[in-house]
């Protein structure tokens, strides 16, 4: 498996532990970011992977500081930048497993260019964008994901800014695979990680996440009990999109062609869009995308797109590897001397 | 044989000048390989016009190119021409005001028409009035006449056939210079062995352009310029791109480490890029990142995961890497960059030189953050310079900064070649042994492990936070953020132990010290040699390879001159260093035109210092 | 009109040649920026303003050499930081009309976090993206709409990047109007420049321009004559998606929802999608986009998008102006004095 | 009437500690303007957690505030505290060491639970074991008195009450020192008008604390510390973020120019973006821009706009902003850029202070491109800072840097306010005259026009490549490029005449100088005081607000002392500066712990290098 640094299927035994390092989380109490770390911790021994091959690359901000929490080889780099960073690492050694965390500050304020960039070149790299709506390191400022008018630190007169749709955005910028899901939810968490995993090339996900201490709640709508049981629309690849406690609710395509909210017992089961998250044009993803601005109502979760295409510096790395370890002294005398030389005696 | 007068010389200056689309690049190539294979010393300087492709005919759209060749050593393209060649009015307005007082001039007369004229800013014909009485002029109509020369060769139209004109002019100026005809025939025969006839225009316009020479009465002298003696080896005409990207090819192999070189285009830094992904053969992974802070992150990702990590540009781009290089100062990873440093501030002369980089390479970056910062001082040099860069980085763990710039790029010289298997190895020295092992623990050089992803039992994390000496991790405490801080400036201020010291050559016991850094190395040489034969003068110089730290005997020798004179392409920015360093009153000759240095200028300021 | 600084409909008979400045033009003899200059300068007199109350902003490259030749106020910034400069010049400034002018490189390559934060934030800005696919003013390195496997200066063995359709990505950057045309349709772009000059806040033009020298022919399917009649698409707001010579083409939603050619022939008129640029989703402009990943085919142009939003600082600056204006010296003397102070006589 | 004995002392510093959620940044600002009101000078230094909110009663979650007042006027936040209150066994572990010998502790006794003590790292409790004999311990049940203090409250519930123990703090120090109550229960009562039960239960164990220390026998002794006499005034507590704002929107009113602040929050720039973006009423736009990049380029945007335009950002942002900063320089647009440093390198210690940012300032951008910079020294003098910067900036359309630093930001003193009627006013001299217009003609300050957009006939475009004198054109002329870069530095070099001469304090004729910048200010002015006062020493001082141009009588100033001392939170930058200069030999005094400077450390520094 190139691209993630797999060991094919052999089994090392490895446990959440083996993934946990020993320093001592330093996240307000109650941060979403706890949730997170669990479930990456839980899901990476399915990889199969040492955790010497594995490499976490993070940005600054909270989110920032999910490297020092796993127990694998990681760089925390400056604000922004991780995904050229982190391009570096996986270009040089496309036999690891390299992995990105970042927030939303990070990644779609400061690191906008570095993140529609990998995710246009197909960079191997799995990145899981924190999603809190907010500047959390920063004590409070608000992001490009916060509502408009939003009441902030830097902002008390309210927000001017329209906000990204990280979603809409990766679609844009060609991402292959994209995905969103919610902080708490170990199981959905688990699932969106394993299909990354096992995607080639760049998979981004983001991912809800609640700062209890700035912006508190942003997510309930598709977090909190009680309305997240309404507000989840699941995307599975090839099933009817319908969400509610009892699926009683999908999704259609209007006359006008635009996809919309429906009751099924109004519009029947064959009239649901039926997700295709392997269709090679990212157009229905981009219009589930759109079903909702912003996570305060019916909200689809999962993944939206998978496709394959030739992942960034395929091969190439082999190729070099062999060419540098056979190009020796005759080689290097070739390549001075190449050119019109002339001799002095 | 003709019966025309031969002159020695021992030094000419040509200068070959057109337009864009007249091929001007290609004759000073081929006239290099002539008189490179007649065993003169040369040096070379080609001269892009600033725009793409300007409109045919208009002074900014001139190319030209600059040869000085001679029966002895010499150090640069020469200050000013004696011959200049100029194929159309444009070229002839703008070179012309450096061409040496009496020196000659050959014209493309067909060239000179109304409308070119015009176009050139020309209110007069100069080839009718006297402006150019202070040359000796030469009008040839060279395009009519290759025409001719051409004009019974199958498939070639008067059109094709005129694009043929330069070679008329060089093998005018071969004639005139006895270049041997050999290697520019040959060239052409292997160049177009598939297009007969495009073969045949342009060999038949250089014999053209080589019997006008020796049959019209025209020109009355021809010269000859003696072999000069140079150290036996073999030799190669390189410029500082092509023996810069070398250098780095030289350092993977002998490192066993592949080369990684992220990189944003930018002028004239990106011929590096061009040479250096060209080199596939050698592992060597060339990428074009989205810009200047990807490619340093890039490439200090791939330092972490145990590349040998290069990124290069020139003057804003840096500034856009001032970041990242704080962070390689942090994570203590080996890193080079390269600063092909051009004309500023902002945008300023992108196709212009100028070396006012060096302060900002020193401090550019918030906080205290140390590094080692090379500079090359000739064409051939680079590969030196790339070499050592690599060495302080992988011995040390640390970035580096290399200073080069548009002169060296483009200007080119007999290299001879190194012998390779005598370079020194660079080991990497990777760390593989997990008892005790502590990211930040230190080997006698102050040098932190170099343990990269996929080493079992080696897991750690580094970051741009303050680290606990030692264990790496977090810190803010007080005592040992004082302690990184003194330990990371110890570090680097160790590695003037490990570079040679100051050289000064100073025959004859001299009052006054000429100290150069970078691309004036040529003109302060020069100026040495020549106020030393012409003037009679005692001058003594040294030039500095190393900027931070300096070498360990510097303070010595800037002390024991009465005065120090430093030349430099900035406003002064090495002295300032010297002066703080070593309270001593050095002088600055400082030139900032977008020009490099010429000798002319150093022996003046030379001769002004001394009582001759 | 606020946001592009038009004196209401007062005419001052301006000409082209108002605003054609006293700089000598140095791009290549043949060079598509050419044909894009003498359209803008002949559309400007129709905007009603003068030229005092004109700012073009442009980056480096050669499309940025724009700015010279304009008789406006201008600014020629740094490498991709125009739409951020610009962005300071308008919101300062709500009075003027400020136009941007970009290279493919200059705002998708270094300046693309810029790009896609001022069509976010629907900064009152016209940026014209002249893209070539290529780097002319360095020379011919590859681009980020360059092909994949493009060879270059920079890629002798071929890119390996896959590119962006820049179309799809300012849609995923939430702008709100987004259209594109072609250097040498002189007409087409001006009604282009027209609708943009009409839309208040961002207008995201992308000018397919042809560089002669080191990328010539890259859009000859839509551009050069004989394959630019079949080739392009182009999209009338409420009109049926047709093209071809007679039309005969036109665009279709397929059984799966997803947009295809199809010849009107076989699936009557009334198959026949309607454009609709002022639907508040960005679905349809995007599905549109992925019509053709590259124009080197059927190839939508025109405006794809063009929704009203509020517009960044719409309001503000003139309340601040306000404020500023009657704020004096008592006001300081208030701000000074506010908190707890204490007097010592 | 308290029949404890009352002592008199001329300085006290205290130190409140506690958990991020005990609520000590409120005791502390409350208790400091209880002082202001008791009319002693004062100087104050809250000090944050590096982290958000840490894990309640960990070390990296204490939060503490720093006193010092005195019945005479002092100038820092004082280097060791002669009190320390500490909440809990975390706030005694991290803030003990930095106690006098001999020193006060007060403990809230309920705070030292087994469960507590182990979270902060204590093996036994220091409480009980002799860890604390070098200091006068009190064991204070806080929490469970101020429970016992609230209890017949309606509707506040153990919980609730329990939260008021900072009070009941507060209270018992309130007394300790005869601080006038009123202050702090006015505050109490406006604050919590309408919730009367939190209103009553902080009143009451405000007044708890207060009488426990009057009848509790556990204190003997409490002190008085009279009114220290100071210039007559009205008087407010800033710290350097309040005043910086205060001083660029007096700018803004004195100039005419509307304020346009663009920024990028960071540690601790972030919190003169939150000043200022209240301040709507006076015309402010702040905008939040997606990186340093951004904010700079928009900044520079409005400034051709013809706004006051202003950016700040704290180490990391200032390499960001780099380029555009040299594009300013060539475009030259009046600009502030505001650099508060912190810890580096890289992102080094974000909450801790330093000033290492100096050089960066003067040469951190490629090429030569020179600017003013100006340099803040205590926390109320950032408004004159501001005010300056902006003075500049438009006099002479250039950017100017202004460096504070997070030690300045945080720390408040008492500030005279001064007389908005007689700041002087800022001319911005707009262009309107379209005869003769030339962008790059220039006004005997050799400024260029500012002609903004919309002007009538003033059309004109600029850029970043090298123009051409005057008519401001794109030029590629040698002679041009020398003459405008040196035209730029002369500019520049201009402005020493224009800033106040360098003002030495040298009652008596001493041998050193103490020179400095920046916020060491207090501690150097401090040391200079007490040596003097103290050792009987003879020590001049002078401190630096110019840093680029430097005033223009520092050569003489400098070499008219046998030694010259320079204090600096960095290693020694300004020294290099000033060495290189005036080949003076200065001797630095360098720290770089993250902590300000100390009136203690510059003390020693001083008495090495006199013999008393
Ligand atoms: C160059 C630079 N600019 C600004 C900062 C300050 N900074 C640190 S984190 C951050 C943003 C944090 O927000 P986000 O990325 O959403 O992460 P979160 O804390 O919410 O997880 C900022 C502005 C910095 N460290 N470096
Ligand atoms: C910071 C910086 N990096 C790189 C460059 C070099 N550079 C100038 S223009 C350009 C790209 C030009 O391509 P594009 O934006 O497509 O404009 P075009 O010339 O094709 O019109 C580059 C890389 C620069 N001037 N500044
Ligand atoms: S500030 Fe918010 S995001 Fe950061 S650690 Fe605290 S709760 Fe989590
Ligand atoms: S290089 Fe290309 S884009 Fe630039 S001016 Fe020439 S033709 Fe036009
Ligand atoms: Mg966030
Ligand atoms: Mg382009």
């Amino acid at each position: 498996m190139s691209g993630n640094g797999a060991n094919g299927g052999d089994v090392l035994n490895l446990t959440k532990a083996d993934f946990s390092s020993d320093q001592e989380t330093r996240w307000c109490p109650g941060c979403g970011d706890y949730a997170v770390l669990a479930s990456v911790q839980g899901f990476m021994p399915e990889l199969g992977i040492s955790p010497d091959k594995i490499v976490f690359v993070t940005g600054i901000g909270c989110a920032g500081r999910f490297a020092y929490y796993m127990d694998t080889y990681g760089m925390h780099g400056i604000h922004g930048r991780a995904p050229a960073l982190a391009t570096g690492v996986a270009t040089a050694r496309p036999d690891l497993s390299v992995w990105v965390v970042t927030g939303d500050g990070d990644s779609l304020s400061i690191g906008g260019n570095h993140l529609i960039h990998s995710l246009r070149r197909n960079v191997p790299l799995k990145i899981l964008l924190f999603n809190n709506q907010i500047y959390g390191l920063t004590k409070g400022q608000y992001s490009p994901t916060s509502e408009e008018g939003k009441v902030t630190k830097s902002t008390p007169f309210g927000s001017q800014d329209h906000p990204f749709n990280p979603v809409a955005l990766a679609l844009g910028a060609e991402a292959s695979f994209v995905a969103r899901t919610v902080d708490t939810d170990k199981k959905h968490v688990a699932g969106v990680l394993r299909a990354a995993a096992a995607h080639q090339g760049s998979a981004f996900i983001e991912i809800y996440q609640n700062c209890n201490v700035f912006n508190d709640g942003a997510f309930d709508a598709v977090r909190a009990k009680g309305q997240k049981e309404l507000n989840q629309i699941r995307l599975e690849h090839g099933e009817p999109i319908r969400f509610g406690p009892e699926g009683e609710r999908g999704v259609v395509r209007g006359d006008d062609g635009q996809l919309e909210l429906a009751e099924v017992a109004d519009v029947g089961e064959e009239a649901l869009v039926v997700h295709n998250a392997h269709r090679p044009d990212p157009g229905l993803a981009f219009e589930l995308a759109q079903l909702a601005q912003r996570p305060t109502g019916p909200t689809p979760i999962g993944v939206f797109r998978d496709v394959g295409r030739p992942v960034y510096g395929e091969g190439w790395q082999e190729q070099l590897e062999d060419a540098h370890s056979q190009a020796g002294i005759e080689d290097l005398e070739k390549l001075l001397h190449s050119g019109d030389t002339w001799t002095v005696s | 044989m003709s019966d025309k007068t031969l002159e020695k010389k021992d030094r000419v200056v040509v200068r070959f000048a057109g337009d864009s689309g007249d091929g001007m690049q290609l004759v000073g190539s081929r006239f290099t390989d002539e008189t490179a294979v007649a065993g003169n010393d040369l040096a070379t300087l080609p001269d892009f016009p600033a725009e793409i492709r300007a409109p045919a005919g208009t002074p900014h759209g001139v190319s030209a190119f600059q040869i000085h060749f001679a029966s002895r050593d010499i150090l640069t393209p020469g200050d000013h021409p004696n011959v200049l060649v100029a194929m159309n009015p444009a070229a002839l307005i703008t070179q012309v005001g450096s061409l040496e007082r009496g020196g000659t001039v050959i014209v493309n007369e067909d060239g000179f028409t109304d409308h070119n004229l015009k176009k050139a800013g020309y209110e007069s014909n100069p080839l009718e009035d006297d402006s150019l009485e202070d040359f000796q002029l030469f009008r040839v109509p060279m395009t009519s006449m290759t025409v001719r020369a051409t004009e019974d060769i199958e498939g070639i139209t008067a059109r094709d056939a005129a694009r043929c004109k330069n070679l008329f002019a060089l093998g005018l100026v071969s004639w005139m210079y006895g270049r041997p005809t050999d290697p520019t025939i040959n060239w052409v025969e292997k160049k177009f062995a598939d297009k007969p006839p495009v073969r045949d225009a342009n060999l038949a316009a250089f014999r053209a352009g080589y019997n006008f020479g020796e049959t019209a009465e025209l020109l009355a002298v021809h010269y000859e310029v003696e072999p000069a003696p140079a150290p036996p080896g073999t030799y190669r005409n390189v410029n500082g791109t092509q023996s810069l990207a070398m250098g780095l090819i030289a350092a993977s192999v002998k490192s066993g480490l592949q080369l990684f070189y992220a990189s944003y285009p930018i002028t004239p830094a990106s011929e590096l890029l061009h040479t250096l992904s060209r080199n596939k053969r050698f592992g060597v992974r060339t990428i074009q990142a989205e810009d200047e802070l990807a490619a340093a992150n890039m490439a200090l990702g791939a330092a972490f995961g145990g590349q040998l990590a290069v990124t290069a540009t020139s003057g804003p781009g840096m500034d856009l890497k001032a970041e990242t290089i704080g962070l390689a100062v942090a994570m203590e990873l080996p890193m080079v960059i390269i600063d092909v440093q051009r004309a500023g501030p902002s945008t300023g002369m992108p196709t212009k030189t100028e070396a006012a980089d060096l302060l900002m390479a020193l401090y550019g970056r918030h906080g205290e953050s140390p590094l080692p910062v090379v500079a090359s001082r000739t064409p051939g040099q680079c590969f030196d310079a790339a070499i050592e860069a690599v060495r302080l980085a992988v011995k040390y763990r640390t970035p580096v900064i290399l200073l080069s710039d548009t002169f060296l790029a483009n200007s080119s010289e007999p290299w001879r070649l190194p012998d390779v298997s005598k370079l020194p190895d660079i080991d990497p020295g990777f760390a593989t042994d997990p008892s005790g092992f502590e990211p930040y623990k230190r080997d006698r050089n102050l040098a932190r492990p170099w343990a990269i992803p996929g080493t079992p039992g080696l897991r750690h994390r580094i970051g741009g936070l303050e680290k606990e000496d030692v264990t790496g991790n977090i810190s803010y405490e007080p005592e040992n953020h004082e302690h990184m801080t003194r330990l990371r400036a110890e570090r680097i201020a160790l590695i003037a132990g490990d570079v040679p010291e100051l050289e000064v050559d100073d025959p004859d016991g001299a009052d006054l010290l000429v100290l150069g850094w970078g691309s004036s190395y040529g003109a302060i040489q020069g100026a040495a040699r020549r106020t030393r034969r012409e003037n009679g003068v005692n001058v003594a110089v040294a030039h500095l390879s190393h900027l931070h730290p300096l070498p360990s005997n510097i303070g010595e020798v800037l002390r024991s001159y009465d005065r120090v004179l430093v030349p430099e392409m900035n406003m002064g920015q090495l002295v300032k260093v010297l002066r703080s360093e070593f309270l001593v009153d050095c002088e600055s000759y400082t030139k900032v035109d977008g020009l490099p240095i010429f000798t002319r200028d150093v022996m003046d300021e030379i001769l002004r210092r001394v009582d001759t």
